[in-house]
């Protein structure tokens, strides 16, 4: 029977994790990821998960850690936050190349400097093309549920890539709400076990992490690249298996009063939570807006993306990072992407907005919506990238 | 169709229209939102959990978060919580509460400004002190109304520390209807370990009941 | 203990680590990588960081090991080891995987990824008391590189970033004590061992993996690429390094300490220093420097063991 | 000219499922000068064998040696390591 708790996302994780009966974790605490893995501590201590923790000396030791069990068919789970996570930076890039099935659930945090150990997405941003899936999520539930789909997603043979559950830092890490707590048996009843190829085996002494010179390198990277392909429908596929065990699914995407919007506020994680309110008081005052949250953000689904968002006239992006000398923020730059070779598409505009933990309020939301309205009405954009609420920064 | 799948159908249809549990009727839009002041170390992000876990225990969507700096024990901090008869998308802060809590009387002195902050006119304050309400509301020139208790003494006699989150929780009990007092007493038991939710429990019952409500 | 190596006759026929790998002739490192396979059976697992070793046996499409051998980055062998010895103990518990088998995690790293860049990984997984073996290959410098200074390398021999110049003279400063390092951790059996003392050698990896807990065994590898010496000279060079007291061979077990090679009469450092290119610019002078240096280590040693395990310097 | 493998036909995630494959490269070509063993002097003490680098020394049942030299790279460790001296380096 499963039993519903008022948790914070963190721990919501935490639950997710130990339903699935992960065998290793290997952790640093790092604000504002550690409770969840003080949490995981205690199921262990407790006897409540049957699991080796590893409480290691630095971030880079735990993924090294996960990946070493990892390597030798283990199920396993690390967390993370900010400089955490970059300082496991050249293992991301490994661990996927490798085939590994980790999951690893992120906290986001800004990046030094200024320290601040608030939100924003600047943390996995930095790491976006390290080859592994990336999910962000707008809820504890559904960073419980996909915790639970990510191993699923992972461990499927035509896929073997690592998970990246990514949720706002203190916006949703530190926030408790009621969660639906799915209980170990029904998990591992979606989650089996079975045996991968290609790990370390007594019987079967296979070479792991092997150099490849120019003559076999980008054929093994290619192997990731195709993986990656399949992933969307593979997500697709786990998720409508969730909803035939759990009754809930979320889709690579979630779409709010999008269908007839002129101005489409496009945006990831807690803000586009908010962002439903804004939507709301906006189409009570007249004005078309609507909402669209990537949740699989890494691969980008692109035909999802381009069938979503070209009906609109106007695409409101709000990134909660910023890619230094670019021209917009990292999802913005992404959407821009989508649409290259598209004569067919919206204009668009990028809202820098939230970094460092500052508050992205409904009337903010509501006022980045009124500002693409102008420009949409211009019929031309002027300026892709405002960073929206920078102190002495002229936007008009 | 196996039941559990029956029973899960179920209830996503209660999630898709935001509701938590069978039977519950929707009320208007009732929203209540809470802040907490407090000092690192009194429990006010315990406090506004356990509130928002009782409100969930009566099929309310629940929001409880801290609002952290990089503060340390004894500096001031503020926590939320809110409570709401629909699925909370909010995630951004509280600005404009409707009960504003004050665990430290002190916070009134230092931090005047912050601790009444956008209370609606019509909110509720409540202060752990061991003055009356009406003095209190003199003092802070405010209109609504005052519930008053003296929380730290409650907790050093019952708990032998000055940690006021359950006794002033009492209080918050008195002036509040969602969620009720049952309620709450029902989460800090299962919340804390047997011998320490005895005395908690004892802490909020006394601070309940020497709870004084008054205005200006 | 009973199990050890009488004769190297013992050492069991099979390779596990295969010929036909890219590594220089005359390298240490596939003695090592031979003697310790031998020493540990096909039950084992090796993790090896970034490095000569690494880069000399598993080029695609060909690889020279026979049992699973793992290769993360440079920094972090011991996490790996780690993670893999959690991981075995994990599946056995849970009789997912390695049930009644007694496996052997071993890494095999070179000084670089040991002393330098992985300290704080070996450092974590010694505290940590992970059931593995870590064996540093001490070749003194970064060789897969091409020969440069680490924390390993000795008092005033070149490298490429130890040039001898005006104002430099090789090395400025010198080793760091890597198995004291390790011993400091209370782990539960260290050693230093030389290729030139197979016997010793294997038998020190087998006690390594009949503790309980961590062991460290660092072993000498004489480069002759980098150390500038003939290929045939390997084993002689590190024979040197044991016979001037340069390279003294030792255990700690359970923190007690016993030399483990006596050597009742010394030679002379310089018979060490001048067989190797490295050391050529060397004035007598600076000879003398290290002989004296040799000198106060061999003295601390003999109080350690309480009489003279290491004799005086013979000509 | 050897043809190299698609993408799709290598062993997932950057390994290699055939342990000992390094067998296929034949590092004799490595080699100047040549380990030839004088059966006579050889006392079996096996110490070449220990300490080739290559495992090009394979030890027989009765305790002698074969040098394969397939693999042999000419470093010289074993001659200069025989106590009786029953390996000379040839040209």
């Amino acid at each position: 029977m499963s039993h519903r708790l008022v948790l914070s996302t963190n721990h919501a994780v935490a639950y997710a994790v130990k339903s699935c009966d992960v065998d290793v974790i290997a952790a640093y605490p790092i604000t504002p990821q550690t409770t969840v893995v003080e949490k995981l501590s205690e199921f262990v201590a407790d006897g409540e998960l049957d699991a080796e923790y590893i409480a290691v000396e630095s971030e880079h030791t735990a993924l090294s850690v996960v990946i070493g069990a990892s390597a030798l068919g283990a199920r396993t789970f690390t967390a993370t936050s900010s400089q955490g996570l970059a300082l496991m930076h050249e293992l991301l890039f490994i661990a996927s190349t490798m085939r590994l099935p980790v999951v690893m659930s992120i906290a986001n945090r800004s990046l030094n400097m200024p320290l601040n150990i608030h939100c924003d997405y600047q943390d996995m941003m930095a790491s976006r093309d390290c080859g592994w899936v990336q999910i962000y999520v707008s809820s504890a539930q559904e960073a419980h549920d996909t915790i639970i789909q990510a191993y699923r997603l992972a461990e499927r043979s035509d896929i073997l890539v690592p998970v990246a559950v990514c949720y706002d830092g203190f916006v949703l890490s530190h926030t408790y709400e009621p969660v639906e707590i799915r209980e170990k048996e029904e998990v591992l009843r979606f989650l089996p076990r079975f045996k991968r190829p290609n790990v370390l085996d007594l019987e079967r002494p296979i070479t792991m992490g092997v150099m490849a010179l120019p003559d076999y390198a980008y054929e093994f990277k290619f192997q990731l690249i195709d993986a990656l392909t399949k992933v969307p429908r593979a997500l697709e596929e786990v998720d409508k298996n969730f909803e035939e065990e759990f009754g809930v699914s979320y889709g690579l995407y979630e779409e709010y009063k999008a269908q007839d919007a002129d101005i489409l506020l496009v945006t990831l994680g807690a803000i586009a939570s908010t962002a439903k309110i804004a939507v709301d008081k906006l189409r009570e005052e007249g004005v078309k807006v609507g909402l669209f949250r990537p949740r699989l953000y890494r691969p980008i689904p692109v035909d999802v993306w381009k069938e979503k968002l070209r009906s609109a006239k106007i695409l409101a992006v709000v990134d909660r990072a910023i890619s230094f000398g670019a021209i917009g923020g990292p999802l913005f730059t992404d959407i821009v992407s989508v649409f290259a070779n598209e004569s067919d598409r919206p204009l668009m505009m990028d809202f820098i907005a939230g970094i460092g933990g500052r508050d992205v309020t409904i009337k903010e939301l509501m006022d980045i919506v009124r500002m693409s309205g102008k420009v949409l009405q211009k019929g031309r954009v002027e300026k892709a990238c405002i960073y929206y609420g920078v102190r002495g920064v002229e936007y008009e | 169709m196996t039941a559990h799948i029956e029973a899960r159908k179920k209830l996503k249809a209660y999630l898709s229209i935001g509701v938590l549990l069978k039977g519950l009727k929707i009320e208007g839009c009732m929203l209540i939102e809470v802040r907490w002041h407090g000092r690192g170390g009194q429990g006010a992000v315990t406090a506004a959990e356990i509130l928002a876990s009782a409100a969930a225990l009566e099929g309310k969507w629940v929001q409880a978060f801290p609002s952290f700096g990089a503060e340390r024990r004894g500096a001031p901090v503020q926590a939320y919580t809110r409570i709401s008869e629909k699925l909370i998308l909010d995630r951004s802060f509280i600005y404009e509460p409707d009960i504003v809590v004050v665990l430290d009387e002190s916070l009134l002195n230092a931090d005047r400004s912050n601790v009444l902050m956008g209370l609606k006119p019509n909110g509720k304050l409540v202060v752990n002190s061991s003055r009356e309400p009406h003095v209190l509301a003199n003092m802070l020139r405010f209109n609504g109304d005052v519930a008053a208790v003296d929380a730290t003494s409650i907790a050093i006699e019952v708990l032998g520390v000055p940690i006021v989150n359950t006794a002033i929780l009492g209080a918050v009990a008195r002036i509040i209807d969602t969620p009720r007092k049952e309620s709450i007493i029902e989460v800090m038991k299962k919340k804390f370990p047997p011998t320490v939710a005895e005395k908690n429990l004892k802490a909020f019952t006394i601070a309940y009941d020497r709870t004084i409500i008054g205005r200006l | 203990m009973s199990s050890m190596f009488k004769s190297l006759k013992d050492l069991p026929r099979v390779e596990y680590f295969s010929a036909g790998h890219r590594l220089c002739q005359g390298c240490p490192e596939g003695i090592i990588a031979r003697l310790v396979t031998k020493a540990l059976g096909p039950n084992v697992i090796v993790v090896t960081p970034t490095g000569c070793l690494e880069v000399s046996t598993s080029v695609y499409p060909e690889t020279a090991w026979k049992v699973p051998w793992i290769h993360v980055a440079f920094e972090n062998a011991a996490a790996v080891a780690s993670g893999v010895e959690a991981g075995i103990k994990a599946l056995k518990r849970k009789k997912l995987g390695f049930v009644d088998k007694k496996v052997h995690v071993v890494a095999l790293a070179g000084d670089g990824g040991t002393a330098d860049i992985g300290l704080q990984a070996l450092s974590g997984a010694l505290e940590r008391m992970h059931n593995f073996i870590y064996v540093c290959m001490d070749n003194e410098a970064y060789m897969n590189t091409g020969i440069q200074r680490s924390g390993t390398t000795p008092f005033k021999a070149w490298t490429t970033t130890t040039p001898i110049g005006a104002k430099w003279r090789g090395k400025l400063q010198p080793k760091k004590d890597m198995a004291s390092i390790a011993a400091a951790h209370r782990t539960p059996y260290v050693a230093v061992a030389s290729i030139s003392h197979p016997l010793d050698f294997v038998n020190k990896v087998k006690k390594a993996s009949e503790v309980e807990g961590p062991a460290y065994v660092h072993v000498q590898a004489p480069c002759p690429t980098g150390w500038r010496f003939d290929p045939s000279k390997t084993v002689e060079v590190a024979r040197l390094g044991v016979l001037t007291g340069m390279w003294i061979l030792y255990e700690v077990e359970m923190g007690k300490f016993r030399v483990t090679v006596p050597v009742p009469r010394r030679k002379p450092v310089r018979d060490y220093l001048m067989v190797q290119g490295r050391f050529r610019h060397l004035t007598e002078e600076e000879i003398a420097e290290i002989q004296k240096y040799v000198d106060a280590e061999v003295e601390r040693v003999n109080k350690l063991m309480g009489y003279e395990v290491i004799g005086p310097v013979v000509t | 000219m050897v043809e190299l493998k698609k993408w799709y036909e290598l062993p997932i995630g950057c390994t290699n499922i055939e342990p000992g494959s390094s067998l296929r490269n034949l590092t004799a070509s490595w080699r100047t000068f040549t380990p030839v063993v004088d059966k006579s002097k050889c006392t079996k003490c096996c110490l070449c064998w220990v300490f080739c680098p290559e495992g090009a020394i394979e030890l027989e049942e009765d305790g002698s040696i074969k040098i394969n030299y397939l693999y042999c790279k000419g470093c010289g460790i074993c001659a200069n390591e025989c106590p009786p001296r029953a390996i000379t380096m040839k040209r």
